[in-house]
């Protein structure tokens, strides 16, 4: 690569005007990429996405994909700048120009044509739930909006069917959507395509107008940061871990199976945690399940490591040793425990697959907190923990 | 030619003049339509300085004090913050759009405050149209 | 000349008139009957007793401007605004009322000296007057007979109307009325027998009740002259007075005013508008001082102009007896009874 | 009618470049009593004030109206060319058209049309202007300076040695303030005890100060030239009338408590001096500390005490002092750095704070000047981190300004003291001063690196447990970078004192976005506040390193002098007054002032106001239903004109 | 009400007998006769048999509060008072204009006083609607048990739900026909100023004239001048000639004041009236 550069500030103009506005504030000291997961690991720096973003340089394409929009950056930053919205709007800004990456082509595809990232039938979206579970109707307490990923991913509709039952258990009215929504679109608009998610979003808001919801709970925390944050509409959502974790204060659910000892420790989902601010519901659940001994891992809360699915990390390929998940993963095990808890269907796929192909799923389980609730409040609708890690 | 609202501002002379002072020192730049009486406390500004102002023909009144706790009389924007809730209120209850009267804390340090809120309440002024209701016709 | 039309067609009479020049008539308010410029002839409304505000706005409106003017100008630039003479129809007065615009004309005429607004208002106006429903009783604060008013009292307007049934006589009194009256379409002639009605209608509003009280000028002026000085007697009769300017406003010879400079953003309007003797600031001097502090100064002053100070002066009592002063006063004053009072003393 | 000459200022190109000046003064020419309308390039400049000076007379002029920059800026200059000009200085109006229009548009339409509108209310209420005259009041000559750091020490001595009675308040048991805590001051690695303690001294000795520590302000009335201000004399247990200093108490207690001189990393005694050259060098009995406040028994030093000083049965008393002018010197704290996670301070034992290094390096501290560990180990690796909490958004976003400067000093002294390795992490390195770039490029030649990063991270090593890995990028080279060192020096914010908003009350100041006190005006006025005869010095304004500190206190002793060296002072004739005729006596107005200046007077029936108390907010004025309180200057009528002068362009 | 007027009106003119030749007091202020039954008028008795001219009876709608301030501080004077009369006592005493040791209070529980122009109840539409009044000495009758079934304020429903335009209309045309008597202000029992604000020449609030700009600002400032001070005995518009329902815009002030201070007029003579007063917990909500 050459080492003369010219500065190109239409291209630095069309980014603020994409959303970057906050470009102009930062003054490179190194704090974003200092807090960086991905600094010490990939070719990826922040910092300098920034700085080729303010002079508009040439090569600005090679790492725009490096961020998994975890927030740790914006939280630390002395200046303020909301650098996952400059992210957004360069990776806008260029794909616009035909540069997405072929491994996020066929994710960008599915939504475009079946609303769904999973390239899932619409149709078929509520087949997890072999017509057990009913759909939302005006006057219902609340909308239960299972992400697509917990409808078309095999591993996660365990936890769209967790959550229903203890819906059901917790005697609330509530329904999930109709096939006829799409995703939220959270992803999309982190890989930078606005106008298609304006469309997901334009429809969902329908949805939502003409079926009169006001309460939403999500599984996601990616719905939930997008719901909050990019709807603009004032809706009341709620991350279903909060509302366990209140159920379970209030005494409407009585965690009973004893855990025996076993060893927890939790991950915190950067769109829970920084993005939405919950970090002691997942926790509060975890502590109240009998027999579980809860550690934490060294990153955590705040200061908690990125799993990498986020900002459409999740569709791209990385090479090993540049996957967080894995770093996690060691890290969890590290503390000594059996089970990884999290709260998040991105976080679960990225951990399962780092399980397996760090070749240790037979040491340590993935687990969402609404399945180890679930299996507390003894109702199986899957395998039970303790056998699995009686190692 | 497009609605160029006529908007009176009322400052006091130690915080929001001296923010003001600071937006043009700092040369911020904000819309035109607001012309600053100053004060030397918001407490002293009369009620129906604010009535009298509609009916000269002000499209918006804005008044600026010091934050409550930080007045340079102590306590006066205290006073003055109830009295203007009242003079909003009768406003409101005469049938004003009540958006036309704002009251906003703007310290000497805050220069990009006020720029702000005069642009952000000279366009709201601007959507509300002129002020006809009270004006002397 | 006496012609007739029925209540029925009082918006084709009021048309007929409004062809004439500008009419004034009682319409209907939210607050009571008031004198107004008609615009709409079905507006008109003859169903009233008397109006809030008597008719003496129409020739002395409350507020009346006189220069217009800019700040900083040169007086020379000032710019007089000239007396309106277009021809006027005041409709539907009472006998009382239109006894106060005799009283009125004193002041602003009689004495050589020519208010021009008000003169050429006068001159140009006729007035329709319009007898009281002698088939009812009065209202309890008339007590124009006091006066020597009748209820029919013709004297003073250009024609007089009477109502009969559903029948509206009108008689023409002056030369003016009779041009007026002959110049209008639209009207029947009237029978022997509305002559007559109309006549025994006069007579006997003559013998009409209202509350009454002998009164002769001399001896009231001389009654007040001598109780001028009887703190006790002013303080009793004014001790529930709020010292407000209803009984001036409403009643129809009062003819006080003040004189002030309007300006805004540099245009100015000097103008005149009604005062009050009851007002605390009336009498209040430049150098701030103010003779009548008290409020039965006030009153006192009130009562003493209408039945002492003009009668020394002009020879007549300032009073129509329309009761207004008492029917409007917020704390019930009633000015015929302290004239009753001051009798007795 | 009124004679009115408006002078349009251009401000060179200031107001020009977006105000059609000319027109604006021919626009003046057509408004009502407007007898002459000029403008010119600089009317603050002397042929502009002269120009001003030759039309008041020329003209006969009894209204001036400078149409230039605003108010708070030059004012005072013009109300000077109407006094001299024998006209009185309150007839004179500013239209700000500088900083309120030509330098917040950049459209010459419309900053023409708002001149305009400004300059037509200006005209308006000019007119209405009456002439006012200044109280005259008593000056009291002495002065109170609050705060015994090396600001309150300088501007003491200095006013003291022209001969004003000084009343030096420090709230802890000793003069000398955080300056007493280092080692050594940059550029010149001079000893700070060493020229701290011969000025403590000095004060101690000096006739005309009147020392006060282990002292409160804890009311403040009058007003400049006559403050009376109530002090709190904290208990101290200890007579320091009697005491002769010997200390033996000191010894012989058993009561423990952490060394505040010493930023905790040693112990004192609960009776104790904060440190040798304490002044005075008079113990004080620590209440939370003492056996016998705590338990009920000891009374150890009561026994040793041969002046029988011990006196546990102390109060806190009040006094009032006079002054006729105040300076608030009260410093600052350091920024908790706990809050700061990331940073591990409070939860690695390496970590430390700048004054903790500070009390490492000195000779009386801790461990007697030896760089150690807290184990008792030498570092071979330090590092040290910039910008903690300062230059920030999420903590304090100004700039600390010697946090730069004290870490090189710093470097200099790890280099000397130890063979460690020692690297700055840095975002700016910023050496203004005299000397300082010398002394930055002195430190880089000593071999300490320097990597430009903002810290992210300091954590456990994982490989060599007992040291930590600091985490940054380095921005030059793009690299990630662990660096595993012994010891982590956080440069934290200097911030304003926890108890400042409480002083800003008491003596009325403003204070900034950050909590530090506000000056007057940031380049004219540095050292005088909003508060006529309150001054400021040292770092309780801003932060600031010692030369600048002493400088202030120095400039902060001249402003008061320049109050109390008068017999007598002019107030500000802008106070209200009744007019007896129109009061209804509610006494709304006697309800609502916050000075109190407004009273009842029974016998007329109406209120009257206390003129020598009154501040002129126009508070009373506004809430008087019958309009009979006049706020000069700011009159109802006057403000109606501005007001309808103003709508109608 | 277990009383009637007849024995109200007697125990009122005992009581006023008493006081007065007791010489506790030197004034007494209640109604007297008017020109007839319906016209009943404020009455002063300034010796025991004055106190045989007292009147009361269901057309007895002045407020005798209003009278208190005419008279020199420290006269001692028995004010009978309703239940929104003695809020006015209350008031005054807050804001010093009267003492309450120069005062002998005669609270008269009652309801069912009729306005005689319009013959219409006036209790709780025009008046704040208690029964009992808030402070006395003497009780003149007995207390009524129970509370008004409606809010004073419930009148106000209809006119907060307007269209804001619909509501400017309103008050349009309702101020548009003053004609500046200021009746209003001179029955109001807290409007002692004198002069008011609108006869001031320095400086010119508003335009002397009757016409829409002066009566605007007279109403609206009078308004303020009353926010927090109304004590809602409906005298202003029962004294207006022109019908004017000041008695609306003075109740929702009243009410907002209450809702934003948590203090309501002359309830208490230990309050300090509102605009003149502030607290520290006081919110920026008030100004939303």
């Amino acid at each position: 690569m050459s080492q003369t550069v010219t500065p190109y500030l239409e291209m630095s103009q069309a980014i603020m005007e994409a959303g970057g506005e906050a470009l102009k504030k930062c003054y490179q000291c190194g704090t974003c990429s200092g807090t960086c997961p991905w600094t010490p690991i990939t070719h990826f720096n922040i910092r300098k996405l920034v700085r080729y973003g303010q002079l508009g340089l040439d090569g600005i394409e090679d790492f725009m994909w490096g961020c998994s929009t975890c927030r740790f950056c914006v939280e630390r930053c002395p200046r303020g700048v909301e650098l996952i919205d400059i992210v957004t709007a360069i990776r806008n800004v260029y794909s616009g120009g035909g540069m997405l990456p072929q491994s996020l082509r066929a994710f960008v595809g599915s939504l475009s044509a079946r609303g769904n990232p999973w390239s899932g039938d619409p149709a078929a979206r509520n087949d997890w739930a072999k017509e057990k579970y009913p759909v939302y109707a005006p006057g219902m307490d609340y909308l239960f909006w299972t992400c697509c990923t917990v409808c078309y991913d095999p591993r996660n509709m365990r936890l769209a069917k967790a959550a229903a039952e203890i819906l059901n258990l917790a005697g609330v009215s509530w329904g999930m959507p109709s096939p006829d929504i799409n995703c939220c679109g959270e992803s999309l608009r982190k890989v930078g395509d606005a106008e298609l998610f304006e469309r997901l979003r334009g429809k969902n808001l329908d949805y939502f107008k003409s079926n009169e919801v006001s309460r939403i709970i999500t599984v996601s925390p990616h719905c939930l940061a997008t719901f909050n944050n990019d709807y603009g509409a004032d809706y009341d959502v709620t991350h279903f871990s909060e509302l366990m974790s209140q159920w379970i204060r209030d005494g409407k659910l009585v965690p009973k199976k004893d855990f025996g000892g076993l060893t927890v420790t939790y991950h915190d989902p950067c769109y829970l945690g920084r993005h939405s601010k919950v970090y002691d519901a997942p926790r509060d659940i975890l502590k109240a399940l009998p027999g579980v001994a809860f550690v934490e891992m060294e990153r955590n809360s705040e200061e908690s490591m990125c799993c990498g699915g986020g900002g459409g990390g999740l569709w791209t390929e990385k090479a090993k040793g540049e996957r967080l998940s894995d770093l996690r993963i060691e890290e969890a095990m590290g503390t000594g425990a059996k089970v990884l808890a999290t709260a998040c269907p991105y976080c679960i796929t990225m951990f399962e697959d780092s399980a397996r192909t760090l070749n240790v799923d037979g040491r340590i389980q993935i687990r969402d907190v609404t399945e180890l609730l679930l299996e507390s409040l003894e109702i199986n609708i899957d395998e039970p923990v303790g056998d699995a890690c009686a190692v | 030619m497009s609605f160029e609202p006529k908007i009176l501002g009322i400052a006091c002379n130690w915080c929001t003049y001296t923010g003001a002072d600071l937006a043009g020192t700092t040369r911020l730049q904000y819309p035109q339509n607001i012309r600053v009486v100053r004060v030397m406390c918001s407490s002293r500004i009369n009620p129906s300085f604010i009535f009298r102002a509609f009916q000269l023909g002000a499209d918006g009144v804005l008044v600026g004090g010091c934050h409550p706790g930080d007045c340079h009389y102590n306590t006066g924007n205290l006073y003055a913050r109830r009295r203007l809730a009242v003079t909003k209120k009768i406003l409101e209850f005469a049938g004003l759009e009540p958006g036309r009267f704002r009251v906003e804390w703007i310290s000497a340090s805050e220069g990009n405050k006020f720029a702000q809120v005069v642009t952000e309440f000279t366009g709201q002024i601007k959507a509300l149209g002129p002020q006809t209701k009270f004006k002397i016709s | 000349m006496l012609k007739k039309t029925t209540v029925n067609q009082l918006s084709d009479l009021a048309s007929a008139l409004m062809e004439k020049g500008t009419l004034v008539a009682p319409v209907r308010e939210d607050a009571g009957f008031q004198f107004r410029e008609i615009t709409d002839a079905k507006r008109v409304d003859l169903n009233f007793h008397n109006t809030v505000i008597s008719p003496k706005s129409v020739f002395f409106p409350q507020t009346e401007d006189f220069v217009r003017y800019r700040t900083g100008r040169p007086m020379q630039e000032a710019e007089p605004v000239e007396p309106q003479g277009k021809p006027l129809i005041l409709f539907g007065v009472r006998p009382c009322d239109v006894k106060s615009f005799e009283i009125m004309d004193i002041h602003f005429s009689g004495t050589g000296d020519v208010d021009p607004y008000w003169q050429a208002r006068r001159e140009a106006a006729a007035i329709i007057g319009y007898a009281f429903d002698l088939g009812a009783p009065a209202e309890p604060e008339e007590f124009y007979q006091t006066l020597g008013i009748g209820a029919a009292d013709p004297e003073g307007s250009d024609i007089f109307m009477v109502r009969r049934g559903d029948d509206l006589l009108l008689k023409s009194i002056t030369g003016k009325g009779e041009a007026l009256l002959t110049g209008m379409g639209g009207l029947a002639g009237a029978s022997a027998d509305d002559e007559k009605f109309f006549d025994d209608t006069v007579a006997a509003g003559r013998d009409f009740k209202t509350r009454f009280t002998c009164v002769d000028a001399e001896v009231i002026t001389k009654k007040l002259e001598d109780l001028f000085h009887n703190t006790d007697f002013w303080e009793k009769a004014s001790n529930a007075c709020l010292s407000c300017g209803v009984c001036t406003f409403a009643c129809p010879t009062c003819y006080c005013f003040d004189i002030c400079d309007e300006t805004l953003f540099q245009q100015g309007t000097r103008r005149r508008v009604w005062d009050a003797c009851m007002f605390t600031d009336f009498t209040l001097e430049a150098s701030g001082h103010n003779p009548r502090t008290k409020v039965y100064q006030r009153l006192r002053q009130k009562i003493n102009h209408k039945y002492s100070y003009h009668v020394r002066k002009y020879g007549v009592i300032s009073c129509v007896g329309c009761g207004r002063c008492t029917r409007y006063c917020p704390v019930n004053i009633d000015i015929f009874s302290i004239v009753e009072e001051a009798m007795k003393a | 009618m009124s004679r009115i000459g408006v002078f349009v200022c251009h401000c060179g190109l200031n107001i020009a470049k977006t105000v059609r000046v000319s027109e604006l003064a021919q626009f003046a020419s057509t408004l009502p009593d407007v007898v002459v309308a000029k403008d010119y390039k600089f009317m603050c400049s002397t042929p502009g004030q002269e120009m001003i000076a030759n039309d008041i007379r020329e003209h006969r002029l009894d209204r001036v109206i400078v149409t230039a920059c605003s108010p708070l800026m030059h004012e005072q200059t013009f109300r000077k060319v109407l006094a001299a000009s024998g006209l009185n200085q309150y007839l004179l109006t500013i239209v700000n058209i500088r900083e309120q229009v030509s330098w917040v548009t950049h459209d010459l339409d419309e900053g023409t049309a708002k001149a305009k509108a400004l300059l037509n209310g200006a005209v308006s209420r000019s007119r209405l202007l009456m002439p006012l005259t200044s109280r005259v009041i008593d000056v009291n000559p002495d002065v109170m300076v609050l705060g015994g750091g090396i600001a309150g020490i300088q501007a003491a001595l200095e006013l003291a040695n022209t001969g004003r009675k000084v009343y030096l308040v420090e709230k802890n048991s000793t003069i000398g303030g955080h300056m007493a805590q280092f080692d050594k001051t940059f550029p010149t690695l001079d000893c700070s005890a060493c020229i701290l303690t011969p000025k403590m001294d000095s004060v101690l000795q000096h006739k005309n100060i009147q020392l006060m520590t282990s002292c409160e302000v804890s009311e403040v009335k009058g007003f400049v030239g006559n403050f009376d201000i109530t002090i709190r004399q904290k208990a101290r247990y200890v007579d320091h009338n009697k005491c002769n200093a010997c200390l033996a108490c000191t010894e012989k207690c058993p009561g423990k408590s952490v060394s505040e001189w010493d930023e905790g990393l040693v112990k004192r005694k609960a009776i104790y001096i904060p440190f040798p050259q304490a002044v005075p060098q008079k113990p004080v009995i620590d209440r939370e500390a003492c056996t016998f406040f705590k338990k009920g028994k000891c009374r150890l030093c009561e026994k040793v005490c041969e002046q029988k000083a011990i006196d546990f049965g102390e109060q806190d008393t009040f006094s009032t002092v006079k002054v006729g002018a105040v300076i608030v010197a009260t410093g600052y704290d350091l920024m908790d750095t706990r809050d700061l996670i990331q940073y591990g301070y409070g939860k690695y034992p390496g970590v430390y704070n700048a004054l903790e290094v500070e009390r490492l390096f000195n000779s009386a501290g801790p461990t007697s000047g030896k760089v150690t560990l807290r184990d008792g180990s030498e570092p071979k690796a330090i590092a040290i981190l910039h910008c903690i909490g300062s230059r920030d958004k999420n903590s304090h976003e100004h700039c600390s300004r010697v946090c730069c400067m004290y870490s090189l000093k710093f470097a200099h002294l790890f280099k000397e003291k130890t063979s460690a390795d020692v690297y700055q992490f840095y975002i700016d390195i910023r050496a203004a001063g005299k000397g300082y770039e010398e002394f930055y490029n002195r430190i880089i030649e000593e071999d300490v690196k320097f990597i430009r990063g903002k810290v992210a991270r300091v954590a456990k090593s994982v490989d060599e447990p007992d040291r930590l890995i600091v985490e940054a990028e380095d921005t030059i080279t793009g690299k990630f970078i662990k660096l595993p060192v012994d010891m982590v020096v956080l440069s934290p914010a200097m911030i304003p004192r926890s108890n400042a908003k409480d002083v800003a009350r008491l003596f009325n100041l403003s204070t900034d976005k950050q909590g530090f006190f506000m000056e007057r005006h940031p380049k004219l006025a540095p050292l005088s506040t909003m508060s006529e005869g309150v001054f400021i010095a040292g770092v309780c304004q801003s932060p600031k390193d010692i030369p600048d500190t002493v400088a202030q206190a120095n400039g902060a002793a001249a402003e008061a002098l320049t109050i109390v060296v008068k017999d007598k002072l002019e107030l500000e004739a802008t106070t209200v007054m009744v007019n007896p005729a129109s009061c209804c006596a509610c006494q709304n107005c006697v309800r609502v002032c916050p000075y109190g200046a407004p009273f009842f007077n029974e016998p007329k029936g109406v209120s009257e106001i206390n003129e020598a108390l009154c501040k002129g907010c126009g508070l009373c004025a506004s809430v008087c239903p019958s309009s009979a309180i006049i706020a000069r200057h700011f009159t109802n009528e006057q403000v109606l004109a501005e007001m309808e002068g103003l709508m109608e362009f | 009400m277990a009383v009637s007027f007849q024995q109200i009106e007697e125990k009122l003119k005992t009581e006023a007998r008493r006081l007065l030749e007791s010489g506790e007091v030197s004034l007494v202020l209640a109604w007297g006769k008017g020109y007839d039954e319906k016209h009943p008028m404020p009455y002063v008795a300034k010796c025991p048999s004055d106190a045989d001219g007292i009147v009361f009876n269901e057309y007895c709608t002045h407020n005798p509060a209003r009278y208190l301030v005419r008279y020199p501080r420290g006269t001692k004077i028995a004010v009978a008072v309703k239940a929104a009369d003695s809020r006015a006592v209350v008031q005054l005493i807050q804001e010093d204009k009267v003492k309450r040791r120069d005062l002998v209070i005669l609270g008269i529980p009652v309801y069912g006083i009729k306005n005689p122009k319009t013959g219409e109840l006036i209790d709780g539409k025009t008046t704040c609607g208690l029964y009992n009044p808030v402070l006395y000495d003497v009780l003149i009758g007995e207390e009524v048990h129970g509370q008004p079934v409606s809010s004073p304020y419930a009148v106000l429903a209809e006119y907060e739900a307007m269209d804001r335009d619909a509501r400017f209309a309103f008050w349009k045309k309702e101020l548009d026909r003053c004609i500046r008597c200021y009746a209003c202000r001179k029955a109001c029992p807290m409007c002692y100023c004198d002069p008011c604000f609108i006869d001031q020449r320095k400086p010119r609030w508003g335009e002397k004239s009757p016409e829409p700009a002066g009566n605007l600002m007279y109403h609206l400032t009078r308004f303020h001048h009353l926010a927090g001070r109304c004590i809602d005995c409906g005298e202003c518009s029962r004294a207006c000639p022109v019908d004017i329902p000041l008695y609306l815009f003075h109740k929702k002030v009243a009410k907002d004041c209450e809702e934003m201070f948590g203090q309501a007029a002359g309830m208490s003579i230990e309050d300090k009236p509102v605009l003149v007063n502030f607290r520290m917990e006081d919110s920026d909500k008030i100004l939303e």
